[in-house]
């Protein structure tokens, strides 16, 4: 009785014959303006670039030493560890996860490395190996724990928090390493910390611009995996994974294995800032207070950098302009010379504007 | 019973028993057995809630059923999740479509087997081939006559309803090697988009690959089904052929209106 | 021409930083000087005073007055600051090494801890013997003030100290614990509610600073031990006193925050006139600025003032 | 020209005018025309993606037009959000179907018009009346024949497909009162449910109740409408009524296989 | 035409008459464990409860000092705080969001009462009614941030944290109100300090186990949102906003006066805890720990608990067991005697097991 169903399809799908295929062009008003809205709204990194770009000039304006390729490279040298750990946070935040745990792996590594070269006489360069593996390994915990018992990452990442702060008090029993020591016997640890000098009058000692090798290696880091997450098959799987973690299991993303990934990487770059901390400071502290504020500080980044925390959009790119308002934020409002609690008052209310005005364009060219 | 009316000359390409599902206090599916038999298109209907979603999620790994057998060409299988039905070349398009809303066209419908760049670049930088996903994307969809979708790299989360469903049909046609499963695809498309998406099921069929077609369009259903599948409370009720019965008697069977022949409810 | 400075303090909440920045900025303002100010923004925070001690050079401050959050990490900036002709001087806390700072107007604090150890002691008489301790130090980073004030009670104390640069490895049975409190009232309470409940017949209790012990003696109030029990803290901020005068705490030993500071801007004021330095209290590598036990039962032995000097003398 | 072949003896109880709604580059509403008579039963087919789902968002409140005007009974009217819609007395069911899936079903068909408990309890400690909503609710959901649903309790997002698409069709003709529009109501509805469901509409018809469907489905949409509305790239093409045409033609005209007379394309 | 359809359809619908109205009723397996399973299930807030029973009962092995009434009552008094402030929390995540300025509120709030007393004379009750009022006005205006110019609610709470918190210590100008003055001239202040004794012995002093009015408001507060969050149309509102609030909106609930509301009233949440700590602390102090850490605790309190951070799922009673089981590790470890950096190992190492318990209670049960 195929023939029943044949004729009651065809009672009116015979209209179909001659459909037409045009596609339904619509007339496009293209005004500069309009254009512009488009731009921004498709490319969502360039928003916190105009936020950055008022900062600059506002504060150029506002203090004579701000414009100083002196005071330009230190920016770039105190946003270094935090552009670092922004590149695990915004991995882990891509994922819609949270990683409150970052400051403290990056600190405890930094420990890790310190300890092991003076406490054991493991040659440096060794110490920095299982350092960057030991950091790799907690950021992996923090995954299995997320990915496969399948707990929520505020609160892994809250209890591996204090678990490894706690971890790193009670090794390092609260002693630092003295940057002397450190130059003298294990340069390798101090290597971030080392310099090119820019513009340099031969004549004049200290003179030229300094910029550390720590800043060099947080771009590269920021190109490389922004590069990773657009060109890559992988990057997708990380988006995707974020922006919906049923549809993207379903649609043949190994949902658990990736997550796993992007917390073990994001271990590996806390780690790497850890490393860096060491050349940045000079010595190794274990109450480094990155250990409390790194988490706060890039995820500051990565908001401001117009990254949702829901998962699935946002740019690394943006991050990185992120980490950069507050450092010019924090550097300008120095200069000016106000009160450390205006300063964080100001900061806050930053936070709140940058991502105000984020979302005004955003919804101007929607 | 179930095969009452014809014989089994082939074995099934996929084959289950006593497939068991509970959510809480519902039986999804209860002691259900399911045939497929090479290169036919098999229907599977049934009223809403009767447990047709679950049947297929459990044979894609979607879902772990809490009791039941699953043969795949014979071989025994469990497929904890849908990658690796996905491997064994069973294609699925889900009732919810399974689409990162924020990605493009193109990123989905290459989800979790994306092209990469010949040669230097993609080996060693592992650097995705845009181009050739893009036209490989916009050929299938052209294919389905999605021509209003103006923009390969549009977001997904932007289409209509029935656009997505067209991207996520495609996607299953195009990469389906073994089995092809598809629930309600045309529920949310037009008379032309429809069309279009049975005639894609027939070009499937005669690259020699199997099709589970769920649909409660009975027109469609009857036109195009080799055999048809009648779920009914968690479980199958018979299997028919579409030109020993009509349109009403699968209706009649599938709502309890009637038994078939030789089926007591209660069995 | 104009002279610019600034202060770097470990936080800018605690009531003792607070008081210096206010005599740092008097004095500035009495000399001429432009001061900027800047702080951690926890205790401990040891980065924030890096990116200050950086942000005061390219502003071309002429000096740094800093109370250092980290004493040896800090030294390496310190050099940098110095290198480029900054004049840095180390408040409060000495440097570690001390002469990485060009001059150091700082409390013992160990000496501090010491003297209210010494306190305690000798008012308990024999029974400091069975005495029941409970100290309420600052954070489990233990930074090294945390450290000297309580390493220095238990001193003072004749309690036998374990590692001097840690605290809680004491082996002495007459300590019931150690318990962290941010330094303020709410940490102090906490704290002492739960030594209470660990052991109920606590008897001595050090604290890290007066609102710490302004806190404990809540807890005890409501515990029913307001009195019987000897608090003893640190610092000799002007309501620290007025709790040693009312019976709250039993002993203090006040710090001069305002004269550190004003012994900084003055020698920053010089050095920038004719690059003189500072010189450091004879026998000692720093310029003490002097530590003085507060109580209103003085013991024997023991070098104090009463309640009503204090008050005159406190910072706030 | 839409009005081709009819006289309006009577004004609309709700027109709209121009509407327009872009998103980014897409035009979804390009000078849009609408008009819902009194006591009709209006179907709007169209192709996926010709904006019908955005016509009537912009109806309801759900969008915000860019341009154009609505009027309800004669009065202009700007809705800003679905709840002044809904205060107007227009009830929708949206295609995504808007229900909170960890709620239960009570509270999802009650969601913004939840009944208090009567007296004291409810006046002053604002006490939901749970049995009387639980009663309501079973009893519409009854109407349907949406039996399978054994708990009223249940957290919408334990339904199958069929089940929530129920619920939401139940929802809105148990309160529309001026207006109901359905966004194909029946797309994942089984042979039975979807026949309840047309049964319903004509009910809700019978209480004086105008109504808009949205529906891919010919043959229901001829043998229910009193008119039918064309929607085609963003725009009414044209209205017909189901005794003028054929089927077949009004597939023709949606497709844009053929033109209405007096209507060009470029209209 | 319409005929035509009509034949179109009963072509196949004539199969329909006499269709079965029968219902899917399946033999379910009633085992007690099943039962029990099922309970858990729906009763969520159940696992939180059943990990207290195993913490109380493990402390009460491993020390002797642990089931006196005294250390209990304790416990009791140690999370009256974190419990307020947990109310105010979990509203706002069930709402899907999150609030970081709960602690930031509480102690401003604290300061503004006392210093309006003390510092311009106005009378300790209106003082308080002011200082409540502002704090529901803090609330408000996360919520308008959040509501209306739609911002993320972890940014908006990231920047009024900082900003309050800063605004906090610049109007006290780190300045403590003590104790003893409160006392003598605005015991209002103080009201939530006073204790009821039970099971006093008349003859002894200091006998029976206090129990301060701060442990009864947060037991009466917890029980009437958890009243209101059921039983009313403004709770379930809540849910469903949290849910998803697209769908809500178009289910007609209004999702942005709901959220407005919720940050105002978790506002006034705060406010009262800042007015509790008064009451329990004595003092009024601006640098309170609360400030900086009340987020995190309730935070943890809230997740503990079985409340989904994203949004739409748990119950307030879950966040008072949540809270309880905090503070009944932190006192237990304390009584076992651990170090302090041991015990914040610890509670760390608590935080993910109590999660991952909760989780695997759950999964066995659905
Ligand atoms: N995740 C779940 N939790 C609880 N119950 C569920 C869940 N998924 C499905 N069910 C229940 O299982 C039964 C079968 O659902 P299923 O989705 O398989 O039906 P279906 O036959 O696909 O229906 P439809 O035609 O409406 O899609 C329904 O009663 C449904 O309520
Ligand atoms: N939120 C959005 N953002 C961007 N584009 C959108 C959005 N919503 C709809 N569109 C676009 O607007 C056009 C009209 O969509 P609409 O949903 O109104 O179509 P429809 O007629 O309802 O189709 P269907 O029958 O498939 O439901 C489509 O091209 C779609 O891609
Ligand atoms: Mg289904
Ligand atoms: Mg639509």
């Amino acid at each position: 009785m195929s023939n029943d169903a044949k004729t009651v399809s065809e009672a009116y799908e015979s209209g179909l014959t001659g459909a037409s295929e045009r596609v339904a062009e619509f007339h496009e008003k293209d005004s500069p303006l309009k254009r512009l809205q488009h731009w921004l709204h498709t490319t969502p990194s360039a928003v916190p670039m105009i936020v950055l770009l008022l900062a600059l000039l506002f504060f150029g304006f506002a203090t004579s030493n701000f414009f100083k390729a002196g005071t330009l490279s230190t920016i770039l040298q105190q946003i270094a560890i935090v552009g670092i750990l922004g590149c695990a946070q915004t991995l882990v935040v891509l994922t819609a996860g949270i990683d409150l745990s970052v400051g403290a792996i990056a600190v405890f590594s930094s420990v890790l490395m310190g300890q092991f070269t003076f406490r054991y006489g493991i040659p440096a360069p060794l110490s920095i190996i299982l350092g960057l593996g030991l950091g790799t390994l907690m950021g992996a915990m923090n995954g299995f724990l997320i990915a496969r018992i399948k707990l929520p990452p505020f609160i892994v990442t809250l209890g591996t928090w204090q678990i490894l702060l706690a971890a790193n008090f009670i090794y390092s029993a609260n002693e630092t390493i003295r940057s002397s020591d450190i130059e003298a016997q294990a340069p390798a640890l101090r290597f971030w910390g080392n310099d090119i000098v820019f513009f340099a009058d031969a004549a004049v000692k200290n003179s030229g611009v300094k910029v550390l090798y720590a800043v060099f290696l947080m771009i590269v880091l920021v190109a490389v995996m922004a590069y990773v997450l657009r060109h890559t098959a992988w990057g997708r799987h990380v988006y995707a994974t974020g922006d919906d973690p049923q549809a993207a299991a379903l649609a043949g993303v190994p949902t658990g294995r990736v997550l796993i990934q992007v917390y073990a990487l994001a271990g590996l770059f806390c780690a790497i800032a850890g490393w860096v901390m060491i050349g940045r400071f000079g010595s190794v502290s274990p109450t480094a207070s990155t250990g409390q504020l790194g988490n706060i500080q890039s995820i500051t980044a990565v908001v401001i950098g117009g990254i949702s925390l829901f998962g699935g959009r946002g740019s690394i790119i943006g991050m990185f302009f992120g980490a950069l308002i507050v450092g010019v934020f924090e550097m300008g409002l120095r200069l000016i010379g106000t009160d450390p609690q205006w300063t964080f008052f100001l900061i806050g209310v930053l936070i709140i504007l940058a991502v105000a005005v984020d979302q005004w364009i955003r919804k101007a060219s929607a | 019973m179930d095969q009452k009316g014809f014989s089994m000359t082939t074995e099934p390409i996929l084959k289950a028993r006593g497939l068991v599902k509970r959510y809480g206090k519902v039986t999804a599916l209860d002691e259900c057995d399911f045939d497929l038999m090479p290169g036919e298109i098999l229907a599977v209907i049934g009223d809403n809630g009767a447990g047709k979603s679950s049947l297929i999620k459990a044979i894609s790994g979607a879902i772990l059923p809490d009791d039941g057998k699953i043969w795949l060409e014979g071989r025994d299988v469990i497929f904890r999740n849908p990658i690796e039905a996905r491997e064994a070349g069973i294609e699925t398009v889900y009732q919810t479509l399974a689409m990162s809303p924020a990605l493009s066209i193109a990123d989905n419908m290459f989800m979790g087997r994306e092209l990469r760049k010949p040669g230097f670049i993609g080996k060693y930088f592992r650097k995705l081939d845009r181009p050739a996903m893009e036209k490989f994307a916009r050929e299938k969809l052209n294919e389905l006559g999605l021509m209003t979708i103006q923009n390969i790299n549009q977001a997904v989360e932007t289409l209509s309803g029935g656009q997505r469903q067209g991207v996520a049909v495609a996607r299953a046609a195009a990469f389906g090697s073994k089995v092809v499963i598809l629930d309600e695809p045309t529920a949310a498309l037009g008379v032309k988009e429809s069309r279009r998406v049975l005639e894609l099921i027939r070009d499937v069929r005669k690259r020699g690959i199997p099709i589970i077609l769920i649909s409660h369009n009975m027109p469609h259903v009857f036109e195009i089904a080799d055999r048809i599948h009648i779920h009914r409370l968690g479980r199958r009720l018979c299997v028919i052929r579409p030109q020993d019965y009509t349109m009403s008697d699968a209706v009649a069977f599938m709502t309890g209106a009637k038994l078939p022949e030789g089926v007591t409810e209660a069995a | 021409e104009d002279v610019s400075a600034c202060l770097i303090t470990k936080t800018d909440t605690n009531p003792f930083f607070v008081k210096m920045k206010e005599g740092a900025t008097a004095k500035a303002q009495e000399l001429g000087v432009a001061l900027k100010t800047y702080a951690g923004k926890v205790d401990g925070d040891h980065e924030s005073q890096v990116a200050a001690i950086e942000a005061c050079v390219a502003d071309g401050a002429k000096g740094i007055l800093i109370t250092a959050s980290d004493t040896k990490a800090i030294v390496d900036s310190v050099k940098a600051a110095r290198e480029a002709g900054v004049l840095v001087i180390a408040l409060d806390t000495p440097l570690d090494p001390i002469d990485a700072a060009d001059a150091t107007f700082a409390t013992d604090n160990f000496k501090a801890g010491e003297l209210i150890g010494q306190w305690a002691k000798t008012t308990m008489g024999d029974a400091a013997a069975n005495a029941k301790i409970a100290l309420l130090d600052l954070a489990i980073s233990q930074p090294s003030v945390d450290v000297l004030r309580d390493q220095g009670f238990l001193k003072g104390f004749g309690v036998e100290l374990g590692d001097p640069n840690k605290w809680g490895d004491e082996s002495d049975p007459r300590i019931v614990g150690h318990e962290v409190t941010s330094g303020n009232e709410e940490g102090g309470l906490k704290a002492m509610e739960a030594l209470l409940a660990k052991d109920g017949d606590i008897n001595m209790v050090y604290t890290i600073n007066e609102p710490a012990a302004a806190g404990a003696y809540e807890a005890l109030k409501a515990a029913g031990k307001d009195s019987g029990v000897l608090i003893v803290s640190v610092d000799g901020g002007c309501p620290g006193v007025k709790d040693v005068k009312e019976g709250v705490i039993g002993a203090t030993s006040q710090q001069y925050p305002l004269l550190m500071a004003s012994k900084g801007i003055e020698a920053i004021a010089a050095f920038a006139k004719d690059g003189s330095k500072p010189a450091p209290t004879e026998g000692k590598d720093f310029f003490d600025t002097g530590v003085t036990l507060i109580t209103d039962k003085p013991a024997s032995g023991v070098d104090s003032i009463d309640s009503a000097k204090g008050l005159e003398l406190c910072w706030g």
